[in-house]
């Protein structure tokens, strides 16, 4: 028998694949959430599925980010595995206290006795024209905290892979989708039915400088590599994919090869996971860095409606190209 | 249609041609959409224009003004310049905001225009905090809140709510309850669907009003306006109402029945204030067509100051992040 | 003192017996805090005793407790044994969160006391996530959820009586009306005061009752428990209570006067209830007797046992910070 | 006539003096937020302010954390300059989405129309034992906020002057005041009637190493420097204040000296404040640096209730002795 041919989707049919899959395995599993049902999802990922799993496990909310979460936890203490959907993590924020401070906090803080095993879908970052207080990347944010998990998938694969380990996992996880790769499409290669949500992913091999990565900037960095090969420069592109805990293994591991590293990130600069990443290449490398550590992160403004504005204000393929340019001229 | 106000003529053609601005307004807005000359999230207020334009008639010039992602019509209605408004959802920096804000986050000093807020429920605190200085620096201003149906689930709305009973602040609280949040009707969204009775809740004065009638609407606004101006603390109208349209330029909207659609449009506010005007003899075919005229004219030259408007340089990216000074 | 319960005798010397557990518990925890043996937080529970043996009455082994950083009555009524409770008091890995959690986190898992919440308002949606996951996995069991009257004025209060009440879930909503969050008097605190009002805005079942008599509390939680299990979803009781003792160990108590202190002393449930069995002949001083001293060598027990306890090893810190499987 | 003498205060007292002065000096300035009058102050900051200003200036709220943030932003917009009191950091979850979502975006948003002159305390920190939910560092997280600034005052005279330096501002100003330092004393120089909010200062001077730090974590850095003094190693303590935006110039400047860096930050490592300014300073000085920057943080743990587990969790003397040790070995 020869191998199935690889089936492309995009990645918001991938999500949602995910979502079904998750549903028919396990009936303790739901899906709750603002507009999941009816409406069907705020970015489509979860249409259809009302219509295929009924009310009770396709649950539309209120507009409530905080009992959502909570209840959502709450439910996954009490024994359920609910798939939470805050639409996006700019409405996250209203969510936080419960995330945190339940959450994150109950396994350890009741020592062990209870774990807290919710998974929380959010779409993430900016680029589509939606303005500040719609155009935030808080992943780096949810990644400082001990207690929870922090995945964020790049690729159709991983949309389509990463939801049932983070289903399979004991810990709060948190899932974040970048509002850009919605309609990006991609090959699932057939052999594959599963991921692990431990380790960061090499995306293109190179030997001349790393680029560190994640989620929406993912596709940004594999141009920006194109466009360096065509200067000569191999770029090695790696998709953190799991933001808490960070992969350092892999990420050393290509940086030591590399010795020159350019960090993209769609968070504000100060404070984002690129400087986390910088710090700890920094401290374990110090003596391996041929040069110093380059940031791409987003402007620190609240980002603005105008198009040239935004464009402005996130990281572009530009940027990264020029940031890794200046880190490792063509020999 | 006049309920206990007495409209003459220029009053009615007011708050006609005050619906028909946004009407039109909007449809220019969504045909702009098509053509990519305004992008974001794009929310349309058409069904709803009874609402923004009965209350405004009730604000006074100090009074200041809270309201959602779905504000052109009460950006409109309480004077902003069609001009820098259609500029704005360009993206021009001759804007309202610059074009930093778009559709969603309509600013102005003038006017006292807080926004365009896009988080639901995130106008309550702000709208309780400027009644809160209104009540020392401007006695007699009143501050108006609109937001959603929707937003009445979010915990902000409880705590301004009660702050502002307890304080007895300023405030008018106005529910546009146009009946879905999204694609979640009110009764999958709030265990008592009367939204006005959360208000009695905190001991606030609480009214439903016809939402599509602008004149309902006013003398309600009038009434709350005036108890609140009196010192009685804060008001809440729950205005009944409908969107026409999707609720944003991404919506299938199966959530609910063309017929459904159908049987609001026949109470469509705009038809019906024309046809009253008309029988009761305060709108002649002429001054129709006059109205009509002007408002097309002023959305001509709207879009034409918005298509001549100018991009901000991106040095001016990070101008304002932080204010040298507070602006007076 | 019975209202529609017949008590007799082994039931009313229960109550008793499990008020003065919590009395003299608590006692010894406050001289333990002067002694440094306990530290951090500590919130005492003086005066409102009668509210979780009350509502315990009714719970089963198979229902849940979410309470607050105020809950070493919720914890002992709900037959935690006390000397884990004390251990974890002193911070021995004993305890029954090993030290972790302290005064304010005492979690145990073998009766479903789901802490110990020291955020104000933060056990409201976990008490209506239990409840959904109950609705499913244990059909009949109910999550109480206690709180204070300070936390119904958080949002997340608002968001979680009306998600509950739509969902119709099994959630006990107890709230303990003792007049002050810290030094906050109820009317500063809340456009009504009526805090069982609250629940009506939510269509929610709702009673207020005398919260210093654990007979009235138990007939309330009864027929709250059985309409919960029934199927008719949430319930809310609103109990009248006052805290005899400060807030936490750091408050002068400058916010009310010694005289309404002493007025409510005066109604103390422990004196009016042993006054009452006592009156009916339902315990003898000797009973009374004996009932003090195993509770006393109780507590002594506990405090041996805590005092004997040993500190987790600081190489175990990060464990349980990341789970490696769901306890069972 | 003689310099008067220095005035011995507490780090409470000097934070009620400094809001006791701007009520005094500006009649739009109020104070609000839970207990902050009737109990007299979470922390007894604000005791007897009640009855020196009434109730319309010493505001009592109910517990509702978004709208006591909220409110407090309107009424700055509205031309107060509120003093805005969230207890403490770890309640400010509740309040995320009105300082982040219309603090810090209004003015950018609205084209610099409004701005947003509201100041904002909170306590912050461990140490007292109240465990996990009761022991956040959160000002790191502010720090990564463009649109606020945010101060963290370290000693007596600061907590005394960076009150009137942040309600001067037309910024909204975020002020984190370590549990620890209420109790500590400190004394006023008289000669000294102001700070910036805009520099870091150098508190003792070194040659061998830095020690960046700030809050709470300061005396701890000055007790650790006398320590390795003894040692004959010269400790250079760098009080940061000021935590956004940083002053690089002085932390470069000292680093620049020593070329060693140990920086001390009670927030969990992972994404902490630390880390962007050893990302900065990796960046920055990348061929100054005689070693890894090195970082004394908070494990990664929510910070537990026993005495012995909070301390091994917080950032101690011994840990930024030991770590200072390791990077400048005495000659
Ligand atoms: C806090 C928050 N949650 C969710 C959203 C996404 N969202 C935008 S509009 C909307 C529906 C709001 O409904 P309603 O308040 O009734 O106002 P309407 O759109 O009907 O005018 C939702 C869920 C948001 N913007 N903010
Ligand atoms: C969200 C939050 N805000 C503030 C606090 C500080 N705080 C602890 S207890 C308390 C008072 C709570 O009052 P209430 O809910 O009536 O309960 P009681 O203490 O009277 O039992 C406050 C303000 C907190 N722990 N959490
Ligand atoms: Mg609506
Ligand atoms: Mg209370």
């Amino acid at each position: 028998m020869s191998d199935p041919a690889p089936t492309r989707m995009t990645y918001r049919e991938a999500c949602k694949q995910a979502i079904r899959d998750a549903l028919n395995a396990d009936p303790n599993c739901f899906v709750m959430g603002e507009d999941v049902g009816r409406y069907g999802g705020c970015y489509a990922v979860t249409k259809g599925l009302l219509e295929e799993f009924g009310l009770e496990r396709i649950r539309d909310t209120p507009l409530a980010e905080s009992v959502i979460a909570g209840a959502g936890i709450g439910a996954a203490i009490g024994g359920m595995r609910p798939i939470v959907e805050i639409m996006t993590c700019n409405f996250s924020l209203l969510a936080l206290d419960q995330i945190v401070n339940n959450a994150a906090s109950i396994p350890h803080m009741s020592g062990g006795q209870f774990a807290v095993p919710v998974v929380i879908r959010m779409a993430t970052g900016g680029g589509r024209q939606l303005a500040a207080q719609h155009s935030h990347s808080l992943e780096g944010w949810y990644a400082h905290i001990p207690g929870i998990k922090v995945l964020a998938p790049g690729t159709v694969e991983d949309a389509r892979h990463m939801l049932a380990a983070a289903l399979a996992d004991p810990n709060p996880v948190l899932i974040f989708e970048h509002v850009m790769l919605y309609n990006e499409e991609g090959d699932l290669d057939p052999a594959v039915d599963a991921v692990d949500i431990s380790s960061a992913k090499v995306r293109r091999d190179g030997k001349d400088v790393t680029i560190l990565t994640y989620g929406g900037s993912l596709p940004k960095a594999l141009e920006a590599a194109e466009e360096l090969a065509r200067d000569g420069i191999a770029a090695e592109v790696v998709d953190l994919r799991v933001l808490r805990p960070l992969d350092d293994a892999t990420i050393f591991a290509s940086v030591m090869r590399t010795r020159r590293c350019v960090i993209v990130d769609e968070g504000w600069r100060s404070g984002s996971l690129s400087a986390e990443i910088a710090a700890r290449l920094a401290d374990e490398l110090f003596f391996e860095l041929d040069a110093p550590v380059r940031r791409v992160c987003t402007r620190e403004v609240p980002v603005p409606y105008a198009a040239h504005l935004e464009a402005e204000a996130l990281p572009q393929v530009a940027d990264i190209v020029t940031a890794a340019r200046r880190l490792a001229k063509p020999q | 249609m006049t309920g206990k106000l007495k409209i003459g003529k220029e009053h009615g053609q007011r708050l006609f041609r005050e619906m028909l601005r946004i009407r039109r307004f909007e449809s220019k807005c969504a045909q702009l959409y098509q053509a990519e000359k305004i992008r974001g999230f794009l929310h349309l207020y058409d069904g709803e224009e009874a609402v923004a334009v009965g209350v405004m008639q009730a604000l006074q010039p100090e009074d200041a003004v809270v309201a959602t992602y779905r504000e052109h019509g009460h950006a409109l209605a309480r004077g902003i310049a069609m001009e820098p408004i259609m500029a704005e959802m360009f993206g021009k920096v001759e804007g309202c905001s610059r074009g930093r804000g778009g559709s969603m986050h309509l600013f102005d000093r003038a006017t006292r225009f807080l926004g365009g807020n896009a988080i639901v429920g995130g106008g309550l605190p702000l709208a309780v905090g400027t009644a809160l200085a209104d009540k020392s620096l401007r006695p007699g201003a009143i501050t108006t809140c609109f937001f959603g149906e929707g937003a009445a689930g979010e915990g902000e709305f409880h705590e301004s709510m009660n702050l502002a009973a307890l304080w007895k602040l300023p405030v008018l609280f106005v529910c546009e309850n146009n009946l879905y949040a999204m694609g979640v009707p009110l009764e999958v969204a709030e265990a008592d669907t009367e939204i006005f009775h959360k208000a009695k809740a905190y001991g606030i004065e609480g009214e439903q009003v016809d939402g599509m009638n602008p004149v309902a609407v006013e003398i309600a606004a009038q009434r709350a306006a005036e108890a609140i101006r009196a010192g009685k603390g804060p008001y809440f109208l729950e205005c009944r109402t409908y969107r026409f349209r999707a609720h944003s330029m991404f919506d299938s909207q199966q959530y609910r029945t063309r017929e459904e659609i159908e049987q609001w449009k026949e109470r469509d506010p705009l038809s019906h204030m024309q046809q009253w005007l008309t029988d009761a003899h305060l709108m002649t075919a002429e001054e129709l067509a006059a109205i009509e005229a002007q408002v097309d004219e002023e959305i001509e030259k709207a879009v034409a100051f918005a298509e001549a408007g100018t991009w901000e340089s991106v040095e001016d990216l990070e101008r304002f992040v932080t204010m040298d000074e507070v602006p007076q």
